[in-house]
């Protein structure tokens, strides 16, 4: 055999080691191909499936059990356990809605998994509900440590929140006695509503309301629960909680507390303050407002003994009270009811517009209405209706059948919009037809039930018998033309003093040949008995006149009632175009009618263990006996005293010395024959009411220090004409004696009411000074008054004065309003349900807003409501807040023992646990995984 | 001479190192890591047969939807009985929207429309298609019949493969011809219902 | 001298693949646990739980304290954290599970 | 010298063998029935579980509801006996799932806890057995006194 190399050895050596190395170098390049390839990719690639997988159905399962718990309102959130890396690899996870299935994504690369969650929608209790499944998270966050949760989140916000409210009455009540409570909402119920009372003792009382008021009785029977008020062994307050919410949306909810005091032994009972806080509505939407309340009430017992009033009334009645007064006033814009509407032409043609009625108001429209019969429009005729075409009036009269009304006609009307106003003078509903015919086509006819009428309306109180009610300057009313006055004068009342006579006496027009002219105004006034009175104007001024023999020679009166009934008097007001008019109206009264009314309204808020005395003066006082021996001049009973009130009569000059003195008279307490015995009026506080409406005209001469407590005067010169010195000097000498002299260890309190027009007069100044301290603001008990309204006003004042519950008051409350703070503030008021004057500042901190409340007193039963308006802002973040700062809020008054006399400072924090509000977004429901 | 034998003797045995790796490497994917869809199915199982027992499904009317309009119609079935104030009777099916239900199951566009809206095809995004059968059998292991005809047992053929089963006890709201059980030989019905199994079956 | 070397090549290859082995076993481990923690979810979820409480607080007399106090003993004993009140106000936590409703009804 | 040749081809050979054994081992044994399978064994019957103790709570019937059981439960010597006919419903339900059942009444006396087991229920449990519990608004003051609440829980177990 032939041989390639010699030295085989070597030969084979370097062949054996190339293919070693060859063999070497491929198995090395199959490793790195192979290896990765089969050994991680295709191995982790599986895993990862499973894995995802696994974390898939999590989330799946999480979703599944929430969608089927899905509280109305409410979150709930789980942690998702998943591995930060799958063969140190990490991926992603997120949900989201495909065509409204929602599913599971996980992802790493090129590796994906879905897992589906089923249809978005869903039924629940209050309607369909949408989940929005959401969200997105990397898989190294699991082991951060907040790990991967799945939430589920849905807030309610509300159509409206019910305002319950619970009240009782009395709110302060002996153990074993009754009081009365009332469940009522003080805003509107659209959706049933759910409310339930809690009282002190665990039981309670819910039921469902549609908006009624709830009333019942209860029996304080069971104290248990109740709190024993600090300082006072025998007083309990008893606290009820209510709540209410819109059925099958619990969380639109609201509570308020109300406190009962409940006292063993009243009689010993101190006056004192309680208050109640809270948030309405606790749950907005961002941006919406909300409101703090704040109520302080004046609690204690009026009983048996000190606080009870023996009350003297000293009533001028000299000649001036004769004269008229203003009973009631009135002046308002009223608005016609108008029917718009618009058509557009889009050519030109024949256009024709109706506006008629078939309906008739005989009742309204009456020729027996008619202060001069069949001289008004009879009946019911075209010009009740009145027709506009663009703003301008179109007058013709359609009548057709019963039906009857105003047309308006443009053979080529251009083509454009047309505005057709239709104004109709309808004081009762009727049923107004509108129809357009274009080019002989009907394009609207439409039938529209219509009124357009506004009623104001006064009460004229019983008790007294007035003598007449005159209303003057009405305008705007129809009138009847060549009216002349009818000379005769019938008289009102006639009498005699002192020879001099007195009277009132009063005329109206005659009808002649009268002409009817419209207003722009129809007023009917409806009497307490529903006749109606059509008001007229006779030759454009007033169809009645009225005059005294004492200064009063005219007063002109479009209606003059003689000896008016009591009750409610209504003006129905009907505009008869479609401009806005102004409506004015003026009552009057005679004075000494409203002093009458007055005394009455003020002797009807007395207890029944008050006594009221009587004494009129003019120019001598006198005092009335109203019981017998040894009591002649005071009485608990009142109707007995109001007849006498209703008696008395304007008479002659004025002597507010010999008023003030035989006032204080009446007092049993002089050991006079026939008037002596304190103990009748034991422990009740004296006080005397001087009402007047002039100045002192006239005394008597005293230089006798044992009469008029020695308050001499020399009264020459006063002739009962003009103003009298010494009338004036006697009188503030005497007041100034009885407000030093002590009954029942109680100064003799004087309160002066003046009653007249004239508020700079020196009489009124002389009033003031007469007057002694009123007990809740140590203001002068004097008063001011024009108007009846104004004198009635003055005596509840005075009485409320002798019936406080606190002094000064002050109250401080901070809220949670700020730069930072979610919230902002819109605004604050205050309201005193009996009207005394609150002052109210509200100064911004940089960290806080502060209202201040000052209140000279709150008296018992008087209820004083701060109320502050804020808004979440519109970038509040959701979520529960704290909205007042209590450290900073807190109440401070001057408290009262129960025989008026002040006892210290106290000073109460004000905490509430209903001081939060929930800011939510209101969205539908998500599912999101963060 | 010998030398040279000697270089193959070496290649014999490195090839055959090599070939027996590659071997064992190609075919441990097998040995490794497999699929394991018994997570997936379970869950399914799981999340289907809740819906079907505790939710009364959307709308409120959906099992008045008609044959014809399955594909128009957005639903997800529920058996659930919903009332309007105490709101859903968790267990407690209506009888008449198990009959809703077969009907939809028996219709070949509609079944699809179910498995689609209840989140078992999700094949468009490229997920996995499930399929799945219900069947509601009284406490003995036979359907239920009501008026004599086969309540429910309806879905997809169910196969040899791997399927994954979850039961419900449930009650039904009409009274059904079989759902009384023998108990001491006399035939009584559990807690005055008519109690019966759901069984949902899923499978790939 | 080469011989030993060509033999410890070979070991030395053998080596290298045992531990790319190895390390998938690391992963395979994870495939192993895979599933676990889906159906602890499903074992674990206080669904029926919290509908139990959202049922005695929807009425006021389950509502009173004194239930309220012996279902938080109760719950406590299974390590949860349950509060409740009338109406349909229900607090449930869990290890894994917070529920926090205003109104619990579905 | 022919000897060398022998080592080569035994090592190549010694080495994959190595590394199929290797492989195996590690894995074939590791390949066994997943443990979310028996988990998953766990929820179904959890959720029978509730859905058992809420089929057989019907308000409408008296012994067949928690509160009636709880109502009408007698005790004597440390037993605690269901109603008949409550028992009966849940051994039935029991019967078809299959599964074992072992009823507690747990309640707290006022100072501690108590568990009451009934009588016909009270067969102990495996380890892999699953629990799920009721709270039911129920009260027996002669069997289970200040009881306000009671949780009823049933253990289940195949």
């Amino acid at each position: 055999m032939p041989r390639i190399v010699e030295d085989e050895k070597g030969v084979s050596l370097l062949i054996e080691y190339l293919i070693l190395m060859g063999v070497m170098s491929v198995f090395v390049v199959v490793m790195s191909l192979q290896l990765h390839e089969t050994l991680t990719e295709s191995q982790v690639s599986r895993v990862m499936e499973n894995q995802f997988a696994d974390v898939a159905s999590q989330v799946s399962a999480i979703y599944t059990d929430y969608i089927l718990l899905m509280p109305s309102e409410g979150q709930i959130v789980t942690r998702i356990s998943m591995l930060p890396e799958i063969g140190n690899r990490q991926y992603n996870l997120k949900m989201d809605l495909y065509e409204n299935v929602g599913y599971v994504h996980l992802s790493s690369g090129s590796i994906e998994s879905y897992m589906g969650l089923g249809y978005k929608k869903f039924l629940r209790t209050g309607g369909v509900i949408e989940i929005r499944p959401g969200g997105e998270v990397l898989s190294s966050k699991a082991e951060s440590k907040d790990q991967p949760k799945v939430v589920y989140k849905k807030e309610e916000a509300c159509p409206f929140v019910p305002k319950i409210r619970v009240s009782f009455d009395p709110s302060s009540v002996e153990f074993n006695n009754f009081t009365n409570m009332t469940v009522s909402f003080e805003n509107e119920i659209t959706e049933p509503v759910i409310w339930r009372i809690d009282f002190w003792n665990g039981s309670s009382l819910s039921d469902v309301s549609y908006g009624g008021v709830y009333r019942t009785q209860i029996q304080i029977t069971d104290i248990t629960g109740c709190t024993q008020k600090p300082s006072s062994s025998n007083d309990y307050l008893c606290t009820v909680t209510a709540k209410a919410w819109i059925h099958n949306r619990v969380s639109c909810n609201s509570s308020v507390n109300n406190t009962l005091l409940v006292s063993t032994t009243p009689k010993l009972s101190n006056p004192y303050l309680v208050y109640e806080k809270w948030i309405e509505p606790n749950l907005v939407r961002r941006g919406e407002p909300f409101e703090v309340h704040l109520k302080l009430e004046g609690r204690g017992f009026v009983v048996e003994g000190l606080a009870n009033l023996s009350v003297v009334h000293v009533i001028d009645v000299s000649g001036s009270m004769i004269w008229p007064t203003i009973f009631k006033d009135y002046k308002k814009t009223v608005t016609p009811n108008v029917i718009s509407r618009t058509i557009t032409l889009n050519e030109k043609g024949n256009l024709e517009i109706y506006a008629y009625t078939t309906d008739s108001l005989p009742s309204w429209y009456n020729s027996t209405l008619c202060k001069c019969s069949n001289k008004c429009p009879v009946g019911y005729d075209s010009s009740l209706i009145k027709l506009y075409v663009n703003g301008t009036e179109a007058s013709t009269v359609y009548q057709d059948g019963s039906a009857i009304g105003k047309r308006y006609t443009n053979k080529n009307a251009p083509n454009g919009d047309y505005t057709i106003e239709v104004v109709a003078a309808a004081p009762e509903q009727i049923n107004i037809t509108l129809k357009v015919v274009f080019k002989g086509k009907e394009i609207l006819n439409e039938t529209v039930p219509y009124s357009n009428y506004v009623v104001e309306s006064f009460t004229l109180p019983g008790g007294v018998n007035y003598k007449f009610l005159a209303i003057y300057n009405i305008t705007n009313l129809p009138s009847l033309s060549y009216t002349q006055w009818n000379s005769s004068w019938n008289r009102i009342e006639y009498y005699t003093v002192d020879g001099q006579p007195r009277y009132w006496e009063y005329t109206s027009r005659l009808c002649g040949s009268s002409a009817f002219s419209q207003g722009t105004l129809n007023v009917w006034l409806i009497l307490p008995d529903g006749s109606k009175d059509f008001l007229m104007k006779g030759s454009g001024s007033a169809w009645y006149q009225a005059r005294n023999n004492y200064g009063i020679n005219g007063i002109y009166a479009d209606v003059f009632i003689v000896d008016p009934r009591v009750g409610e008097y209504r003006f129905v007001i009907v505009p008869i175009s479609k401009n806005p008019v102004t409506f004015q109206a003026t009552a009057l009264i005679k004075r000494i009618d409203a002093a009458k009314l007055a005394g009455i309204t003020f002797n009807s808020m007395l207890g029944e263990k008050d006594f009221v005395g009587l004494t009129n003066f003019t120019t001598d006082a006198q005092r009335i006996a109203v019981n017998s021996s040894p009591l002649r001049f005071m009485t608990t009973d009142k109707s007995f005293v109001n007849n006498l009130i209703n008696q008395m009569r304007a008479e002659l000059a004025t002597d507010h010395a010999d008023g003030l003195y035989y006032g204080s008279r009446v007092f049993p307490v002089w050991n006079e024959g026939g008037n002596n015995c304190t103990d009748c009026i034991k422990d009740t506080r004296p006080l005397l009411i001087m009402l007047t409406d002039g100045e002192p005209t006239i005394c008597n001469s005293n230089n006798d220090p044992n009469k008029y407590y020695g308050c001499f005067a020399d009264c020459s010169n006063c002739t009962g004409g003009s103003w009298c010195e010494p009338c004036k000097n006697q009188a503030l000498c005497i007041a100034n004696y009885l407000k030093n002299f002590k009954i029942n260890d109680f100064n003799v309190s004087i309160c002066t009411i003046g009653f007249s027009t004239d508020i700079s007069g020196q009489g009124q100044q002389f009033l003031r000074q007469l007057a002694s301290l009123r007990p809740d603001n140590n203001e002068p008990c004097y008063f001011f008054a024009t108007t009846s309204d104004e004198l009635v006003n003055a005596y509840k004042t005075i009485f409320n004065a002798f019936q406080i519950a606190a002094k000064n008051i002050s109250v401080q409350e901070a809220v949670n309003v700020s730069i930072i703070s979610p919230f902002d503030f819109i605004d604050a008021r205050v309201v005193s349900s009996k009207g005394s004057p609150v002052s109210i500042t509200v100064e911004s901190r940089n960290e806080s807003t502060v209202i201040r409340l000052n209140m000279s007193s709150i008296q018992k039963d008087e209820v004083v409501e701060l109320i502050l308006k804020l808004k979440a802002k519109d970038e509040a973040p959701t979520g529960e807040y704290d909205v007042n700062i209590d450290s900073e809020s807190y109440i401070e008054y001057t408290v009262l023992d129960y025989r008026g006399q002040e006892s210290g400072r106290i000073t109460l924090p004000i905490i509430s646990d209903k001081d939060k509000v929930r800011i939510v977004t209101g969205d539908q429901p998500e599912i999101i995984i963060r | 001479m010998e030398d040279g034998k000697l270089s193959l003797d070496l290649l014999m045995g490195l090839s055959i190192f090599l070939f027996t790796f590659i071997f064992v490497a190609n075919f441990l994917p097998g040995v490794f890591a497999d699929v394991r869809n018994e997570i997936n199915l379970a869950n399914q199982a799981y999340r289907i047969s809740t819906l079907l027992v505790e939710d009364p499904g959307y709308s409120s009317s959906w099992y008045n939807i008609t044959e014809d309009r399955c594909r128009t119609e957005e639903f997800r079935p529920g058996l659930a009985v919903y009332d309007l104030e105490t709101g859903v009777k968790y267990n407690n099916l209506s009888v008449e929207k198990i009959q809703a239900f077969a009907r939809l199951l028996n219709n070949t566009t509609c079944i699809e429309r179910v498995r689609f809206y209840l989140g078992l095809n999700l094949s468009t995004l490229g997920g996995q298609v499930f399929r799945f059968n219900v069947s509601l059998k009284n406490l003995a292991g036979d359907l239920v019949t009501y008026n004599r005809s086969v309540l429910l047992n309806h879905g997809d053929k169910i196969p040899v493969t791997q399927v994954v089963r979850f039961e419900r006890i449930v009650y039904l709201d009409k009274w059904a011809d079989n759902c009384n059980v023998t108990i001491e030989g006399q035939n009584v019905a559990i807690a005055d219902r008519c109690v019966a199994k759901l069984e949902v079956s899923v499978w790939i | 001298m080469e011989v030993n070397e060509k033999g410890q090549m070979i070991l030395l290859f053998a080596a290298a693949v045992v531990v790319i082995i190895l390390s998938i076993s690391y992963v395979y481990a994870q495939n192993v646990i895979a599933g676990i923690e889906s159906s602890r979810t499903m074992l674990a979820f206080p669904k029926e739980e919290i509908r139990n409480l959202c049922e005695l607080a929807s009425s006021s007399s389950t509502s009173t304290d004194e239930v309220v106090r012996q279902v938080r003993i109760l719950c406590a004993k299974n390590g949860w954290v349950c509060n409740y009140n009338y109406p349909y106000r229900v607090e449930f936590k869990n290890l894994e599970v917070e529920y926090d409703a205003q109104d619990c009804r579905r | 010298m022919d000897l060398k040749g022998q080592t080569f081809t035994l090592e190549g050979v010694a080495a994959s063998l190595l590394i199929l054994i290797a492989t195996y081992t590690i894995f074939q044994s590791t390949v066994v029935m997943s443990p979310s399978w028996s988990e998953f064994n766990n929820i179904q019957l959890k959720q029978l579980g509730y859905d058992i103790l809420r089929v057989i709570d019907n308000p409408e019937a008296v012994n067949s509801s928690l509160r009636g059981m709880i109502g009408n439960l007698s005790c004597g010597d440390g037993n605690y006996y269901a109603p008949a006919e409550f028992s009966q419903n849940l051994s039935a339900l029991l019967n078809a799932l299959p599964a074992y059942g072992r009823v507690e009444l747990i309640w707290f006396n006022g100072s501690s806890i108590e568990t009451a087991v009934l009588f016909n229920f009270s067969k102990n449990p495996t380890p892999n057995a699953v629990r799920v519990s009721r709270l039911v608004a129920a009260s027996n003051d002669n069997c289970l006194p200040n009881a306000k609440i009671v949780e009823v829980r049933l253990t289940l177990w195949r």
